[in-house]
């Protein structure tokens, strides 16, 4: 049911087909968590005009592809974006913006922000910056793209394979966990 | 000089009248439109209910907090605005770090028991007379209020989040490296004053 | 309905807009330039490095660390280490490269990186991008922008034609005020620990002075330097050639912090109160010290402090050695001097005065009565010129000019005089002789970069009125026929390089002699020991190299009870090296005692 | 010595290097200071050296060896005092007496070579002989540079 799709090989022609039309229509849901959710807007907007990519902004995750990570997320944001996360249709991806995704970024010593991000949630594409300029915001974007049409973009699909491992890790932080869980 | 007596005059004679009704307040002209007030934080709600009352400060613009903890104190920042006098008055006191609590002037402004929840969840002072003192920012916070200056955010912060120091564990002290390769005996009583 | 025809022709204005280039940036197409000082990722000049991480103190996100890189030997100056940047952690706020003291790192114009590797974030500056330093953009143009103070508070000092009409002493030394601000430009990085040869804790006692604590300064001081105030005042002070600061600016005022935090105690008894040493029970054992220098003083206050009877054998009237009788009062007052050695003696270390070995003890006696035995004691007898004439009336010595002058013995020079020589005893020769009214020029063979003598000294020298004649080789003395010196004959000299990369030495020019009038010529090109008190059969079971004794790594020579140490066993010749020297045989003697208590 | 067969030239040079070696003998055997010792027994074993080398001499080893360091030539001895070999020098008088030695060694050679001019080898091999001991001399006075004139 699920071909393995790192095997370039085992590949069906409409596998190729489906990434080609999924990596030009990437549907962002316009959620901003951080600061870097400043730097949406001149990506979207005219300037660098992201649509030229088939990026485009939807207003809720049922209807998106990609989740932007713009940034830290406190432990009660987090509970948020999971939840968003969880309703997205698949396959969907997500990219971390700037340091804080990474390790912490200026929010290392903070009591209440989450430090890497990939612990919570799989992140498909990390964007280097404090925060990335436009420029490396599309350049994240291209390289999603490539990751698609490759098929390494699998986020998605080691998150529901590790489903308990994820949650259990979500938990961690999130002590009073009142969320539904979803049936995969 | 006597531009500048003229131009806080204002200013000063204001002072001089909170000065003569509270003869305990510290009174202070900081600069234009801005007076410092110290008061005893017994006198605080009578204090602000007069300044709302007689001298038109009816708007409370903040309250924050400030934590001496060398000195053992809380000191509350109060921050009203008069909108008649186009005019800042900061009204300070200190209450003890042992016990924080503190009254509620929920009652004067409604909209100061938000304050006072921020503070209390922050700094763990309770406002007797304000019931809503509960979760507020936070959520399911289990350790200690925050801002408080003996809590050790980056301590609580290693324990509690999981971050990528395991490829950083190769990192060494400067004047660890220097002290070891040159032989230094470093006396204990010298090693607090490294700074690194 | 009439014809809405400016509703109808509205949108064609649209059309304007058909000729004009798009407002969107083709990126990735097109690249636009980054801004002139954009932030981007760091570079690191890594020979410019020397390891002093700052960068990762400073780093508010904690995001720099010091890993040693392979190919990067540490050396003194260089602690080996080089930053490594988390750039999951960094936000480029560029402190790191604003505080840099070298101006090695720098922030570039390339701020791509995209991955799919979180783990991947570690960047070794210089190393992830060797080309970086093609690309800086944010750099410090000048030491103005830079976070750290390259320029040292001037330390107040009397005028120069003052100085030469008495002894006074010419530094007047910092007030808390301006030691405090001079000490806050440390960056305790500690490099100057190294380059140090008694490893002296310097970025602490800087810290301690910095914090107004001068009493835990001079805690910190005496844990390893006895003779603080001495090298507060006359220090070669090796530590500042390797301050990071020094690398684009002057060095942090190391000699003058160590010189305010010991004068804060001015006399014996607050000096005793503030360090309030533990000196353990007597252990009764013996330790014979020859000669009251430096290094004897040294190994004398340290062992006394832990319970060993020691007695110093001094042959002169003083102790202090050459730091007594060589070097002026204008540098190092006899008061200070004295304060620090009553301080030695207040708490047990027995000096006995006018005790010549050989002459008035015997070294076998002493050998007898303990159990173990350091020389220290210095170079004290001149080298001759070892050119023609040097047997005339007023040809004399600076060491024993110095000696004479300190211990307060008549001297008479004449009007015009010539030191020769460049290092520190040249210099003090010089200065002194100017203070007796006299017109002094130094002829030196090599050039003034390549004096042995401290900079702040030939500086001094030229402020007073001393001439200096570089690249001039003496020749000959030439005497009136009373046999008096009238004057010396000198000739010019090149400098050629001896191919071995060590400093260039001077070659004679034939035929470029100079005829100086001069009454009176002072040498001072170099001392060595005598060793003549030592009897026969033990001289020759010791091991000498080039005039001096070898030890080794706790200055125990071939017989294990005899240890040696300051001008006799290290190259460097100077007191900080002696003191070092001291503080290694208390562990060497320990050692010893504590072999010997096993057997 | 008007003619001399090479092996003569080189025996003779051999007897020059036992002479010195053996006056550093004596010397250090009357010696008390222990630097000067030190010295003695470094000049006397670099004499022996020499004298090994020299008889193992190989005359086609002229352009070889005719290829070595530069000389600096401090002419030092040229002004400083002229040393006899007697008792108890100090460290300093012995060395500027193995320099002077050094110099007039190489005089003798230097006038030697140009004595037997007109024999190519003698020639090359008294020049050779000479430079060896302008090149002994130099180490001898980088010496003197180094430790007496430490602060000149």
């Amino acid at each position: 049911m699920n071909p393995n799709i790192n095997d370039k090989d085992s590949r069906k022609i409409v596998d190729i087909i489906q990434s080609y039309a999924q990596k030009h229509s990437l549907w962002v849901l316009a959620y901003g968590t951080g600061c870097g959710a400043i730097e949406i807007p001149p990506t979207m907007t005219s300037r660098y005009d992201a649509e030229r990519f088939g990026i485009t902004g939807r207003p809720t995750p049922r209807m998106a592809d990609v989740l932007l990570i713009t940034g830290y997320l406190a432990t009660k944001t987090l509970k948020r974006v999971i939840r968003s996360y969880e309703q997205m249709q698949s396959p969907k991806y997500v990219i971390g913006f700037g340091s804080c995704t990474i390790n912490g970024g200026m929010y290392w010593d903070s009591y209440n922000t989450i430090k890497s991000l990939d612990h919570y949630l799989p992140v498909d594409v990390y964007i280097n910056g404090c925060m990335p300029r436009p420029e490396a915001v599309i350049s994240g974007f291209v390289k999603l793209q490539e990751m698609i049409s490759n098929g390494t973009a699998n986020g998605w699909e080691k998150y529901r394979d590790n489903l308990d491992l994820y949650r259990s890790q979500q938990k961690e932080v999130i002590k009073n966990w009142q969320m539904p869980d979803y049936n995969w | 000089m006597n531009d500048i007596k003229q131009e806080l005059l204002a200013e000063q004679t204001f002072a001089d009248q909170i000065q003569k009704t509270f003869k305990t307040a510290g009174v202070r002209v900081i600069r234009k439109r801005r007076i410092e007030v110290v008061m005893r934080a017994d006198l605080i709600p009578p204090y602000l209910t007069h300044a709302k009352n007689q001298h038109n400060f009816e708007h409370l613009s903040h309250i924050s907090c400030v934590d001496w903890l060398e000195e053992g104190h809380f000191e509350l920042v109060y921050i009203l605005w008069s909108y008649t006098m186009e005019m800042q008055l900061i009204v300070k006191c200190r209450i003890p770090r042992h016990t924080p609590q503190f009254t509620s002037i929920q009652n004067i402004w409604e909209h100061a028991g938000t304050y006072e929840r921020e503070i209390h969840e922050m700094y763990g002072i309770t406002f007797a007379g304000n019931d809503n003192l509960g979760d507020f920012l936070l959520e399911d916070w289990e350790g200690p209020p925050p801002m408080r200056r003996d809590f050790d955010t980056v301590k609580y912060s290693e324990e509690n989040f999981k971050d990528r120091m395991d490829a950083r564990q190769d990192a060494q002290n400067v004047r660890e490296t220097i002290t070891k390769r040159s032989g230094e005996d470093m006396p204990d009583f010298a090693k607090p004053y490294s700074l690194r | 309905m009439a014809l809405d025809l400016k509703g109808i022709l509205a949108p064609f204005t649209a059309l304007k807009q058909l000729g004009k280039p798009p407002h969107t940036v083709a990126y990735p197409m097109v690249k636009k330039p980054t801004a002139e000082r954009y932030r981007g990722l760091h570079y690191n000049e890594l020979d410019d490095c020397i390891g002093c991480g700052t960068c990762s103190t400073i780093c508010q996100n904690g995001a720099i660390d010091m890993i040693s890189l392979d190919g990067v030997e540490g050396k003194t100056g260089d602690s080996g280490l080089r930053p490594r940047v988390d750039n999951g952690r960094c936000c480029w706020c560029g402190l790191c490269v604003d505080v840099c003291p070298t101006g090695s790192l720098s922030l570039t114009q390339e701020y791509l990186y995209i991955t799919d590797d979180a783990d991947s974030f570690l960047w070794i500056p210089g190393v992830d991008n060797p080309e970086g330093g093609k690309l800086k953009s944010f750099y410090p143009e000048s030491n103005a922008q830079s976070l750290l103070d390259y320029n040292r508070i001037p330390m107040p000092e009397l005028e120069g034609m003052e100085r030469i009409k008495s002894y006074a002493e010419v530094v007047l030394g910092y007030n808390q005020e301006e030691a405090q601000a001079e000490a806050e430009r440390c960056i305790s990085c500690g490099l100057c620990v190294e380059a140090c040869p008694e490893h002296m804790h310097i970025p602490e006692y800087i810290n301690a002075i910095s914090r107004g604590e001068p009493d835990m300064a001079l805690k910190i001081i005496y844990d390893n330097n006895p003779l603080g105030e001495l090298c507060g005042k006359v220090c070669t002070r090796r530590c500042e050639d390797v301050c990071s600061i020094a690398v684009r600016g002057e060095p942090v005022a190391i000699r003058w912090l160590k010189r305010y935090a010991t004068e804060q105690a001015n006399n014996i008894d607050i000096i005793r109160e503030i360090l309030d040493p533990e000196i353990l029970p007597p252990n009764g054992r013996k330790v014979g010290i020859i000669g009251a220098g430096p290094s004897g003083l040294t190994a004398g206050y340290y062992l006394a402090l832990k319970g060993y009877d020691v007695t110093i054998y001094e042959a002169k009237k003083h102790a202090g050695g050459m730091t007594m009788y060589g070097i002026p009062k204008y540098r190092l007052p006899m008061e200070s001097l004295q304060k620090q050695i009553g301080y030695m003696e207040s708490i047990g270390v027995k000096i006995k005065f006018d005790t010549k070995i050989g002459v008035d003890i015997s070294f076998e006696e002493l050998q007898k009565e303990h159990g173990a035995i350091f020389i220290g004691i210095g170079f004290e007898v001149p080298y001759t010129l070892g050119i023609e004439g040097e047997h005339f009336e007023g040809s004399i010595q600076a060491v024993n000019f110095l000696r004479e002058v300190n211990a307060e013995r008549p001297v008479e020079i004449g009007q015009h005089v010539v030191v020769i020589g460049g290092g520190n005893v040249a210099i003090d020769g010089a200065r002194i002789a100017r203070r007796f009214g006299s017109d002094v020029t130094i002829l030196y063979r090599r050039r003034v970069a390549d004096m042995p003598a401290d900079w702040e000294e030939i500086e001094g020298a030229e402020d007073e009125g001393v001439k200096i004649l570089t690249q001039a080789i003496p020749l000959e003395i030439l005497a009136d026929k009373n046999g008096k010196v009238e004057s010396i004959k000198y000739g010019m000299a090149e400098m050629v390089d001896d191919g071995k990369g060590g400093r260039p030495r001077p070659r004679l020019i034939e035929n470029d002699e100079h005829i100086m009038p001069v009454d009176n010529i002072i040498g001072a090109i170099g001392q060595e020991a005598d060793y003549s008190f030592i009897p026969e059969n033990i001289r020759e079971q010791l091991e000498f190299s080039r005039g001096r004794m070898v030890t080794g790594e706790l200055k125990e020579t071939k017989l294990p009870w005899l240890f040696a140490g300051g001008d006799i066993a290290n190259n460097t010749a100077d007191a900080i090296s002696a003191i070092a020297d001291g503080y290694k045989a208390v562990k060497g003697i320990e050692k010893l005692f504590a072999q010997k208590g096993q057997e | 010595m008007d003619k001399l067969s090479v092996e003569e030239a080189i025996q003779f040079a051999i007897e020059q290097e036992i002479q010195a070696a053996e006056l550093y003998a004596l010397l250090l055997d009357k010696s008390t200071d222990p630097k000067a010792q030190e010295i003695y027994t470094e000049l006397r074993d670099m004499e022996i050296v020499h004298k090994e080398n020299l008889e193992s001499f190989d005359t086609s080893e002229f352009n070889k060896r005719h290829a070595e360091q530069p000389l600096l030539n401090l002419k030092l001895t040229d002004y400083l005092v002229e040393k006899t070999a007697t008792e108890n020098l100090s460290f300093q008088d012995t060395l500027i007496l193995a320099a002077q030695r050094e110099q007039k060694t190489y005089a003798l050679y230097a006038e030697l070579a140009e004595k037997f001019k007109y024999d190519e080898i003698l020639y090359k091999l008294f020049s050779l002989l000479a430079r060896e001991e302008l090149l002994h001399k130099d180490q001898i006075e980088t010496l003197y540079d180094d430790t007496v004139l430490s602060q000149n």
